[in-house]
């Protein structure tokens, strides 16, 4: 199936986002690569263009009781509830494994208290191996009745602010697309300090077993990814590139080559890919072979030329 | 481990709902061991979008035929149609194509050659009993307890005798073998051979009965469990159980697709055990 | 495939909304159906819920450019532009149609202005066999820089409120789901005097062609419809139905009985099925015969014992 | 028009990427007009989520076999495979169930019976000409300019003249017939039969010169358009194209799937005419 090669040229593939200079735009999104370990018998973690973690909290998280994940119509509903090692095991145990790679690796983190964001920032501040924190703004803030940061403009600009004054390392913020309107969580984000953001995380999303009429997850409620949530995210992607000047990783049902193009096209500088990861371990090494083979079909020299080429 | 493009090589009805399918499997041969899962790649288009865990039922060799200098390698799946993802499954052809990734988890412990092994399951529970049982009637004398609501249940006896296993069956609505629950065999068998170590595969509350009269009992046990798997390979979190001294505040969540699917009934806090798997056909 | 029926009982599929009693609780959601007419050879109007009709304005309107629609994964993009014949040749020439069936009509309609929404439902309030108004609140509001109604919780309460003096029909207020808490738009529109809520209108989205780099929609952004966005509308009723008095019909992706369960369980009194008429002309049919066998299968006498029955 | 639940009797390649399928479908053959299409349902399961708009390539009986008492009617489809709906269908065998809605739309009118007719057509907008060819045969003369690209565009050429029709090749490579674009080969006609009126399906550009020409010369034309569409009944307001007269202010939207695909040329707006079938592949 592989279509004939207009010519020999090798595009370019490399990007830079806040700095960090990516092999190409392709890396995992948090969570579902694990902390690349799992991944690694299937993949080669020195193809991508970066590693991006589970995401850590200050201590070890337990998560959410099962079921914690269900299928839907060409996606899956998870809750996992954040269970990770904490911070300082990953440090540990974790960012040892990953040093052997040459792969800038980003870390994703989430705290439930402004504070708690702040410390865990800190900590990882002076690992060396870690080429950038991903902040998690999707999280409950228990200090203010569970109200999620990143749906409160003004909760987001003081987490990030704090974040910002206690991390050196390039900072990219996660935005959630459960918003009226994502340009003022965004430009709330720069304007606190953020180098890069990246979106989106998942749409809250809910599905019930008709026979004995329980949710399908014990948390009731849980986040929707996968290909069905694709448009929502381009749509999200394209208003944010257009409301801020800092980069913007573009996330959302992302499993072909054609998927991350659609983010690029109308702006991305990178794209994370989640749930294609779980149906096929394979799946970011045939994006990055499927974007270098649509760079030289369409002529692009430079993948970077094809950034931002939306025609209106 | 790994991910394998492959193709069907045959795939039939063997008990009304229960079907067999063989797939060729370069490499399952050597590898697999009894207990251990593929995650199993209905068609590459959607639905369904996640790949569906399998146990090994077998792994073996085809003879070399003329087109092909070597013998070929295969596994054998044994699958129930429950839901979106068995019903396409039940209409693939020879030729298919397919992908198994795998062989994942952790398997069976083989436990101590000459000693009396019991094997309790039903249903689908008796696939990944037939691998270990292969492997243990070399040296060991095995007892299989099949159980199940109804007579389609009890799948593969013939299978499993040739092997030179001892097989019981009951059904609760008696409709083969004795009537009633698997369990009043298990007590029955234990009181007689009470040093025999237990190896159990089945629905939930079957497997809570057994770790219920193991405990009691001081009788060693491996369960596999079945759990909501996206990835299959300890990414994703989604398929965890508790294990031992969970609590709250020092969570031991262990992922079923890299800690299990079997597992020690000592490495797992019974108190707290749920049953994750929903009803009949899980999520859609 | 038509599973053996445990008893012969006919379990009851009556349900009432706002006073509008229903046959059963499926209906057409606005836009798919168009007038009712388009339908009629292929499914006997007479056996449904209720008919909506397309969104109504003062005045015809024309619509947007082509390309208008999308398919995307398991979903459809729409920027349709609320094309409509306009309230008074709807009078005139749909109503007479409809007026043949016994079924309720449920108008839906919408305006650009406060004023234009209630000049709509004034017009439409001495029509006889209007059964009740469907009021569209996803429209942006001309006057205030184009703010959609619905994200806008003091725009819904004001606009509803001048809709509920206009008229003495049964008003169901549709809500949008692009919003960060859709309780708030809820109680605003409840408050404001809304008989029954509707939920949800599509999800905003966008879609590009890759060769072309232009949006596959004239429009640039479009609505998401169908199974893709099911789960988020089912989390969203949910939430609707806690936060509410009044009867919440649901919609979002039902294409079987099974869809339309899920959302009677969370405690919608009512469903309306879109995209799914497009897929198959005769999917409503199929799902109330397919509600009337689960009915049947669980021994459900009554459907309305089945409604909010989500077990938490 | 009804949606016909039904299977697949055939589906071949004709032409590299083209497929003519045959479909069983009693009560097609006295009701199917020329010009008018079906929405094609490909399976029961996504994706792909649309029915597919096809037009009729000819609508016709079997005779009755020993098997079945009545002669069964069916229809067929040529298309071509250009994304994700097609790729399905080209796997599609014998027996297959899938559904059609239709017959749908207004066809071509044969207009007045002994009057020359040039038909206009290229790759899959041959389909619906076919059909109008076997009607007009019967009273006129009718010439069939076919053109594309390159020589797979052309298709049921023998078919064509099977049934009496003068048919003229061109293709833009040369590649068969007279090289170059099929309108050259539509002027020399018109200007030898000044009185003909023309019938054209194909590509948007093609369609749009053939009116141009047409236009210039007060020469009757009748066009069959392609549109988005994704209920094919009138509903969604998907499918339109600006009607002549149209204005801002005074909308006239035309939907091609009630009120064309087939269209008279005057009925519609040249100036703002949009190709709304965008590159290859449309949307996924
Ligand atoms: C380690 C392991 C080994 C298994 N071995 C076998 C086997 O040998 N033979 C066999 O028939 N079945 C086995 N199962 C169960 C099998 O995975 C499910 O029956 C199957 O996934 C159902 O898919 P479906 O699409 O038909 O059902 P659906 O209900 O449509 O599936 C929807 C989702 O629920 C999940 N799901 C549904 N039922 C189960 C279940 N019982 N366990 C886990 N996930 C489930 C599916 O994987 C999918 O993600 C095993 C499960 C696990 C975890
Ligand atoms: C009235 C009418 C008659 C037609 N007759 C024929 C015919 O006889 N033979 C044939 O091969 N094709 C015909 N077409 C075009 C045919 O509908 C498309 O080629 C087909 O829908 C492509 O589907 P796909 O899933 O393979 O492509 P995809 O690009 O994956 O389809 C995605 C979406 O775009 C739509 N789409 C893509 N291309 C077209 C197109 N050219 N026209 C309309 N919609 C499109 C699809 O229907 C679908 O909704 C006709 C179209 C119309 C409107
Ligand atoms: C199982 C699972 C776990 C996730 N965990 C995290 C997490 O820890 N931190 C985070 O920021 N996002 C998390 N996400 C969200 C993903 O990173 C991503 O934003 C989302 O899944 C959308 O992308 P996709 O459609 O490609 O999966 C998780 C998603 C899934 C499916
Ligand atoms: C083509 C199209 C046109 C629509 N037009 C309207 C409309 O005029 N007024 C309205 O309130 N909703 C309109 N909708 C939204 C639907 O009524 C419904 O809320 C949405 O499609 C979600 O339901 P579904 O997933 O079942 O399609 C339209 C939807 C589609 C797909
Ligand atoms: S299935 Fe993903 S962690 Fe076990
Ligand atoms: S296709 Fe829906 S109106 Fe024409």
């Amino acid at each position: 199936m592989i279509k004939p090669v207009k010519n020999e040229m090798q595009p370019k593939m490399a990007v830079e986002i806040a700095g960090i200079k990516l092999k190409n735009p392709i890396m995992p999104a948090s969570g579902t690569f694990g902390y690349g370990e799992e991944y690694a018998p299937y993949l080669d973690l020195n193809s991508l263009g970066a590693i991006v973690t589970k995401g850590l909290s200050l201590k070890p998280k337990a998560g959410n009781n099962t079921p914690r994940i269900c299928e839907t119509v060409s996606g899956m509903l998870n809750a996992i509830g954040l269970q990770n090692v904490g911070v300082d095991a990953f440090i540990k145990y974790k960012m040892a494994y990953l040093e052997q790679y040459s792969t800038p690796v980003i870390v994703n983190f989430f705290g439930n208290t402004q504070d708690e964001y702040g410390e865990v920032a800190a900590r990882l501040d002076d690992v060396p191996g870690v080429a950038a924190l991903e902040m998690n703004i999707s999280c409950p803030n228990v200090k203010h009745g569970g109200i999620i940061f990143g749906t409160d403009p003004r909760a987001a600009f003081a987490a990030v602010s704090l974040v910002r004054k206690r991390t050196s390392k390039p900072l990219i913020v996660k935005l959630t697309p459960n918003v009226t309107d994502i340009q003022i969580t965004a430009r709330a984000a720069e304007d606190a300090g953020a180098d890069a953001l990246s979106l989106i995380n998942t749409l809250t999303g809910m599905a019930v077993d008709v026979k004995t009429r329980k949710p399908r997850l014990a948390n009731i409620i849980g986040g929707l990814s996968g290909p069905a949530i694709r448009p929502i995210a381009v749509r999200l992607v394209h208003q944010v590139v257009q409301a801020v000047k800092v980069p913007v990783i573009g996330i959302g049902g992302i499993s072909r080559a054609m998927d991350a193009l659609e983010f690029l096209i109308v702006g991305a500088r990178a794209v994370q890919v989640g749930t294609a990861n779980f149906v096929d371990p394979n799946a970011m090494a045939t994006i990055i072979a499927g974007l270098e083979e649509f760079c030289r079909e369409e002529g692009v020299a430079d993948i970077n030329d094809l950034i931002g080429t939306l025609e209106l | 481990m790994k991910n394998l493009k492959t193709i069907v090589l045959s795939n039939q009805e063997i008990s009304p709902g229960y079907f067999r399918m063989k797939i060729l499997a370069p490499g399952y041969n050597n590898t697999a061991k009894p207990g251990q899962f593929v995650m199993f790649r209905v068609q590459r288009s959607l639905p369904p979008l996640l790949r569906r865990p399998f146990g090994i039922f077998r792994a073996g060799f085809m003879p070399a035929d003329c087109d092909s200098m070597q013998p070929k390698e295969f596994i054998e799946l044994i699958y129930k149609v429950v839901g979106s993802g068995t019903e396409i499954m039940q209409r693939l052809h020879q030729g298919d194509p397919v992908e198994l990734l795998g062989p994942l988890g952790e398997g069976f412990d083989l436990g101590v050659a000459e000693e009396e092994k019991i094997l309790v399951g039903g249903g689908i529970g008796l696939v990944p009993l037939y691998m270990l049982a292969e492997r243990m009637v070399e040296t060991s004398r095995v007892r299989l307890l099949m159980g199940g609501r109804t007579r389609d249940d009890i799948i593969m006896v013939t299978e499993f005798e040739r092997l030179g296993v001892e097989t019981y069956v009951s059904t609760e609505d008696g409709s083969l073998g004795e009537g009633g629950m698997i369990t009043q065999v298990l007590k029955r068998k234990l009181d007689k051979f009470p040093k025999s170590t237990v190896f159990a595969c089945g629905p939930m509350p079957m497997i809570d009965a057994v770790q219920k009269i193991c405990f009691e009992r001081g009788t060693p046990l491996q369960v596999s469990l079945e759990a909501l798997m996206a990835c299959g390979v300890g990414a994703c979190l989604g398929c965890v159980v508790k294990g031992a001294g969970h609590t709250e505040v020092e969570p031991r969540y262990l992922c079923t697709c890299t800690s299990g699917p079997v597992f020690n009934a000592e490495n797992l806090d019974w108190n707290k055990i749920e049953v994750t798997v929903v009803g009949s056909g899980g999520c859609k």
